[in-house]
């Protein structure tokens, strides 16, 4: 289940490369620490269970997983707890990366190597190695997507139904969609904000429905919330729009191949960077580097690209999408 | 204060003893709603109106209304049952998780393929049983073993929603059973099915807590548990049933959402206990109990649904939401109080 | 002892233990069908404990009780109404939120198919309610805003609904007024002459005489004598009984009063809205001023505006010649008012807390340094209080709900002799309290008033209003019809003037 | 039962009158902590028990210890608080929000400016001032305003985190006081200064509900308020102070989510109403008021940090901590009540 192996990444590393024979091989055991916040939604829970999967096609891995929380100060203490344990590595996704910054530098420090996925920490110096999502870019592809499909229509109505607002992530994925749509001489001109959850999907895109009585395109942050989103329009008995979804998942894909809904597009945010994390910490730990650069140590910053999957090229992306 | 009280402040003739039990239930209703809730009403009406101004036809669409009610239905449902268990001197914190483990069970594959071949009815009962199940364990560990209700259902809170995620192995499960989509999507009169069950929901639980001897015992049992004891209640087992109650109604409430959203997920119901203990409060409810109302809860969840409502009609972050909603809560409650003290003299 | 024909219900070697305290240590008596039997004790005694045993609300630990002779177990109330005991317990065990008629048939509600037939309870619950005199009690007000007295009265519609073989009465006329006590009376005769039993509990000797039969004395937790004629049995021999020592039930001489005493308490127009109107009083240094009248004439609520506790719609409040802030009982305090509520339970009482901190909850101040609570005092200043006052079991560390209700009583009392105040309001002091200890509280209210206290008592018994006071105030529906000294004024005036008008 | 009866359960002597002050306070605190608390510290042994079997020195091992203690103190220091508002017959939802908004505050350009030119205890200050404002004006609306406490708080937990989410703009802000961090990061021989502070306000706590006269009237205040109105204690004054109170306490844990963190975020302090709340309840203080206790409240919390450290150090699914969370919870109660019950006999 890997939305997020572009061939500029995974491939390399993946099983399917011809260095993967070298860096597979069982190496000098890792035990490496997961962390992550709580799986309240169906693209946190994907992370943390690929992640595990990960770890067990290794038997130079010993991954322990916590119990994911929301609460900054649970998660620095489980942080502290893989420290005095000494691990080797820790695999951290924080709730808040600024807030669990002093705690990685303190493990770094121990000498652990840490890898940061999906929310940056704001110290260069507080991981061995970044693996971020391309937020920013979600938003700007999605964006892009909109401007092409309403070509030329100044008067279109565009609506976005945001994910939870209080994350810097969210924030990063409405400012490229606004930015993106300015650039056709479009706005956003109705959002909501749900929680990611097919639940909050739902009420927020009942409500929005109401709030514009005509809409030409629909983003939506994510794929989960947006089965939510799909159960309140069909209930609304609206469809004068189409609708692009976001990270994903294999069922918006097949609903794309079928060209029988409303979604005609989706902005990868790949579910699979916790399980890049987990290979990544693993490779730090034993020296290796990434199979096909030639650069011998493991890169310090990964950004995966967020691609928009369309009917045209769904078929590449569908077999390594998320289940919701 | 009750709801027949509520309807002698309003009509201090003690009324004619033999006078009929639909016309004065109707009556009570009525007089109970406009009377001791004129401060939710007139809330909920500035509410309305400020909808009306800042939105214009938008919110008072008839599309937009149903839209709120339709909202109003899931959480709705869960009120009315914790109003019976609020006002029995209870608390529940795990109504969330029960709605969810019950969305879980009812949509497992097993139970979806039950669903198919026998009939849809028994993904609602197994929703029913899973909510009535969990409400039991709740009541008893309440009344027989004595633990805090605060504490038996914060437990229960956990472990209902860890086991929904391990039912569901934290993946949204997606309802593929016809008759049931079709019974619930569909309207009568143009009034959605889910409205309908909660109006019904709200109805009967209002006739429960007004007319029957276990209405009457429940305001016993949470207002004074010795006296309702040495009245010969027997205190433990009806606790047992409030909890199971209102477990029943948290089917009720996962059967809605699976319908509202075509899925069943460990993720649902995030956070009912706290809008569900708000509606049931804010409707004049008291926490410590033997004072409750169904109409005021059923404002409380409308006051709150048409909040977030003419919010989103006028593109507000969440964050103004929050303020605003702090402050309006705030008015709603002076309001109330205010307005019923008047009524009171 | 036993007389012909077997006893409607025998008890027999009854025990009853709580942690700490042996409440019954073998109680033996017996009730036949259509007698008043009486059951007499001190405070502490184990009366309530005994008829909580016998209603099913208690099991014993030992024991047993036999029904017309058959040996019955009741494992809770239900099981004991069914057999046609009903109580009415000391402590008012009314549901506040529900209605008067809602109350009356809790547990027994006339239904069909689950749903209440409301039009029923009412129109049973009014005919109980005019059978024991009171049609005036609204059956659809709430329970919780009734007063103490009409609450009583519905407790009695109660246990009389459930048409019971056995009535239980704990002290049912502690908030009664001596009319009420007369309709109860009645309605007890019409029972027994139907064969009905009763066993009545009362600390008032003379209530005993005139409606028992036959008295049971507990001491301790024992039975001390049982089956005693009730109207032959000699007073001082039942007191002797009750407590084991020779007392005299007398007031405290009075001093006669130092005429250039300073007013203390002045009181000029004192309304509330609907209650009373245009009250005047004043309460020199060293007088008891008493207030009498029927339940319900308002003088509680004179208490309360007074003190601040109540708004007052007009009128002022002097202490000391300095004007107290209406409406505020802080203000009332710090000028060295102290109020002794009516209802220990909801008004008086923090009944988890233990009996010190229920004692000095006035007075933290005192012991006190810099915030910092010196508990030792406390409790040495309490422990002298509660044995003044003969608190039984001894001990300050006990919460206060453990304690008998007479007890509890003392406990309120304790609080406010405690408290040096410059004006004490007592109301009803000895509800619920024994004949011993009432004497010591006579005493020590006299004692408050040499050192110079202004203190205004208000109680039900008459008797007591005029052996207490300096000066008498009658009440009728919150307006003052006669005031002058108590020496100048008799029972029967008093109960004239208190009637006048009200039988119309 | 509060501690004191709790001291004379356990030494059933009501003890010499003149008996020295201190050593009551400690016989007063260890008699308690031992006594009545007997079912939580059995509880809390036992899963220190299962720690070593299943961890072993990674369990045992002083740092461990001190990463256990300093996840407690952050929300033990708002429990102590919580103590005090629910001993008092109240509630408060918002503690959570206000962690955030203090943190947020105290955090912003100009407060940390501020605290670079002048010194670091002006962040401190502002943290503290602003608990202690949102802990006023709840006070206010529940005791002046007369509003549910439950509503109350309600709204301002909507408010107080919509608020801090404006003024952050709803992105984290770093702190970038080097006094400031330097004197929150020490150890005083060995011991986090975080931990210090957690246990001096413990030990205030239990001062001050157990000895002072603000303690007495806090449990008069909640186990009988108009019995305490009657008594001559300003209830409404004292309501105000106990919600300040815990004001302070919630800025306090914001100090030190600002020190372990380095940040202030408007979604600091998630959840946290239910955990201390949880905390106060299992440790013994009664939700009706008027009974609690400061040392039953601190085992409730490490309960609670010991229980998710055992779970980290053992590597088990999320959801199945989540069901062994809600089983432990149901125990330890259990064994409470039962080892309670016979210390009374
Ligand atoms: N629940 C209880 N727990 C502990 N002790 C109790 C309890 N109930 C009663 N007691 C004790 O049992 C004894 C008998 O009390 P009881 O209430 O029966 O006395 P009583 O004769 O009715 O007194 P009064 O005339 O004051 O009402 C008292 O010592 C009392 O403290
Ligand atoms: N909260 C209340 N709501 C309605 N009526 C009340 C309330 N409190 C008191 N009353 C009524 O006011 C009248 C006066 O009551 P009050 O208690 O002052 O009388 P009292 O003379 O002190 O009698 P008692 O001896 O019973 O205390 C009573 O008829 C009572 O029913
Ligand atoms: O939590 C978020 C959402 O699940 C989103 O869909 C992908 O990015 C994650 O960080
Ligand atoms: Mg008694
Ligand atoms: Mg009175």
């Amino acid at each position: 289940a890997c939305t997020g192996n572009t061939p500029e990444t995974t491939t390399q590393t993946g099983s399917q490369g011809g260095v993967k024979v070298a860096n597979d091989e069982p190496g000098k055991k890792v035990v490496i620490g997961f962390s992550a916040p709580a799986a309240d939604h169906g693209w946190m829970a994907a992370i943390s269970a690929a992640a595990k999967a990960e770890a067990e096609k290794y038997s130079d891995v010993e991954l322990k997983v916590v119990e994911g929380t929301n609460d900054v100060s649970l998660q620095i203490s489980q942080v502290e707890t893989f420290i005095n344990d000494k691990v080797d590595a820790i695999v951290l996704l924080p709730f808040d990366g600024a807030a669990l910054t002093p705690v990685a530098l303190k493990a770094m420090k121990a000498g652990i190597t840490v890898i940061n996925v999906d929310r940056a920490f704001d110290s260069p110096f507080a991981a061995r190695s970044t693996v971020l999502g391309d937020n920013y870019g979600m938003g700007v592809s999605a964006g892009t997507y909109v401007c092409e499909k309403l070509d030329g229509k100044s008067d279109a109505v565009v609506a976005e139904i945001a994910g939870i607002d209080s994350l810097p992530l969210t924030q990063d994925r409405s400012k490229g969609f606004a930015d993106a749509l300015r650039e056709c001489g479009l706005k956003v001109n109705n959002r909501v904000a749900a929680e990611f959850t097919v639940e909050s999907g739902e009420k927020a895109a009942a409500n929005l429905l109401q709030a514009a009585p005509r809409v030409d395109a629909i983003w939506n942050h994510d794929d989960d919330q947006g089965i939510g989103v799909s159960a309140a329009i069909k209930n609304s008995g609206r469809g004068e729009f189409f609708l692009i979804g976001g990270a994903g998942s294999a069922n918006v894909m097949r609903e794309i191949k079928a060209d029988n809904g409303l979604h005609k597009a989706t902005v990868v945010y790949p579910s699979t960077q916790g399980a890049d994390g987990i290979r990544l910490a693993r490779l730090a730990v034993q020296g290796k580097s990434l199979g096909d650069l030639v650069e011998v140590e493991v890169p310090r910053q990964i950004e995966l690209f967020a691609p928009v999957v369309t009917k045209d090229n769904v078929d590449r992306y569908l077999p390594t999408a998320f289940e919701s | 204060m009750n709801e027949n009280t509520a309807t002698a402040a309003v009509a201090p003739t003690s009324g004619p003893p033999d006078g009929g039990r639909a016309r004065r239930a109707v009556t009570g209703l009525l007089g109970s709603a406009a009377g001791r809730n004129t401060g939710l009403v007139v809330a909920l009406v500035l509410l309305c109106v400020v909808g009306v101004i800042t939105a214009g036809d938008r919110f008072a669409d008839v599309d937009n209304l149903l839209t709120i009610l339709r909202l109003a239905s899931v959480i709705g449902v869960v009120s009315v049952g914790m109003t019976f268990v609020i006002t029995g001197g209870g608390i529940d914190l795990s109504v969330g998780a029960i709605v969810a483990l019950s969305s879980v069970w009812a949509t497992t594959l097993a139970t979806q393929a039950v669903a198919r071949d026998f009939h849809w009815l028994s993904l609602v009962f197994t929703a029913l049983a899973v909510g009535a199940g969990c409400g039991v364990v709740n009541g008893v560990l309440i009344a027989y073993g004595r633990i805090v209700a605060f504490i038996a259902t914060l437990a229960m809170l956990a472990a209902a929603r860890g086991l929904a995620e391990i039912m569901s192995n934290r993946k949204t499960q997606i309802v593929d059973v016809p008759g049931f989509t079709a019974f619930f999507d569909a309207s009568v009169f143009g009034v959605p099915v889910l409205v309908i069950i909660f109006v019904l929901v709200a109805v009967v639980g209002w006739v429960v807590l007004n007319r029957t001897t276990f209405g009457r015992r429940t305001y016993a049992v949470g207002g004074n548990p010795e006296a309702a004891r040495l009245a010969g209640i027997n205190v433990r087992r009806h606790t047992v049933l409030l909890y199971t109650l209102l477990g029943v109604c948290c089917g009720i409430a996962a059967i809605l959402l699976i319908a509202r959203t075509t899925t069943g997920s460990a993720t649902h119901g995030g956070l009912y206990e706290l809008d569900a203990i708000a509606a049931v409060v804010i409707g004049g409810t008291l926490l410590s109990g033997g004072r409750g109302t169904i109409a005021g809860t059923v404002f409380g969840v409308l006051i709150f649904t048409t909040l977030s409502n003419v919010f989103t009609l006028n593109n507000l972050s969440i964050s103004a939401q929050a303020v605003a909603k702090g402050a309006i809560i705030v008015i709603a409650v002076l309001l109330q109080q205010r307005l019923a003290r008047r009524g009171d003299s | 002892m036993t007389s012909s024909g077997t006893p409607l219900l025998s008890v027999r070697g009854v025990v009853k233990r709580f942690p700490g305290v042996t409440a019954l240590g073998g109680v033996d008596f017996d009730v036949r069908a259509g007698e008043v039997h009486c059951l007499l004790g001190q405070n502490g005694a184990g009366k309530s404990t005994l008829i909580k045993v016998l209603a099913g609300a208690h099991r014993p630990d030992e024991g047993e009780l036999r029904w017309q002779g058959e040996v019955v177990s009741f494992d809770n109330p239900m099981d004991a109404m069914r057999t046609g005991v009903a109580a009415i317990y000391q402590e008012l065990d009314l549901v506040a939120g529900l209605s008067v008629a809602d109350n009356v048939f809790l547990g027994h509600e006339p239904a069909t198919a689950g749903f209440t037939r409301r039009a029923e309870a009412r129109r049973r619950t009014r005919a109980l309610l005019e059978r024991l005199g009171h049609p005036d009690i609204p059956v659809d007000r709430d329970a919780g805003r009734l007063s103490a007295a009409n609450q009583q009265i519905v407790s009695m519609a109660r246990a009389l609904s459930r048409d019971g073989r056995l009535l239980i009465m704990d002290e049912p006329s502690a908030v009664l007024d001596q009319d009420e006590v007369h309709t109860l009376f009645r309605v007890i005769r019409e029972l027994t002459a139907q064969g009905v039993a009763v066993v009545y509990i009362s600390h008032r000797m003379e209530e005993i005489r005139e409606i028992g039969d036959r008295v049971t004395v507990l001491k301790d937790g024992r039975t001390v004598a049982t089956g005693l004629p009730a109207r032959e049995a000699r007073t001082a021999d039942l007191i002797k009984l009750m407590t084991g020592r020779d007392l005299e039930y007398v007031f405290p001489d009075r001093k006669p009063l130092d005429p250039a005493a300073p007013v203390v308490l002045a009181v000029r127009g004192l309304a509330a809205s609907g209650r009373f109107a245009g009250l005047d009083l004043t309460v020199r240094a060293g007088e008891v001023v008493g207030l009498a009248g029927l339940v319900g004439s308002g003088r509680s609520e004179i208490l309360e505006a007074v003190y601040g506790a109540r708004k007052a719609s007009a009128g002022t409040v002097e202490v000391d010649g300095k004007r107290l802030r209406r409406g505020s009982v802080g203000a009332a305090v710090r000028a060295g008012v102290g109020l002794c509520p009516e209802e220990r339970k909801s008004q008086g009482l923090l009944l988890d807390q233990a009996v010190y901190r229920n004692i000095t909850v006035s007075t933290l101040p005192v012991f006190a340094r810099f915030g910092f609570l010196d508990s030792g005092a406390e409790r040495a200043r309490s422990l002298e209080l509660t044995t003044a006052l003969d608190v039984r079991p001894p001990g300050v560390d006990r919460a206060v709900r453990t304690l008998s209700g007479g007890n509890q009583q003392k406990v309120v009392l304790a609080r406010w002799l405690l408290r040096e105040c410059r004006v004490l309001l007592l109301d009803e002091p000895t509800r619920g309290v024994d004949v011993g200890a009432r004497s010591e509280i006579y005493e020590l209210i006299r004692d408050l008033a040499e050192r110079g206290v202004a203190v205004v008592v208000v109680s039900s018994d008459v008797e007591e209003v005029l052996g207490l006071s300096d000066r008498v105030l009658v009440v009728r529906e919150g307006r003052v019809v006669h005031e002058g000294p108590a020496h100048e004024i008799d029972e029967h005036r008093v109960l004239d003037l208190v009637m006048e008008g009200t039988a119309a």
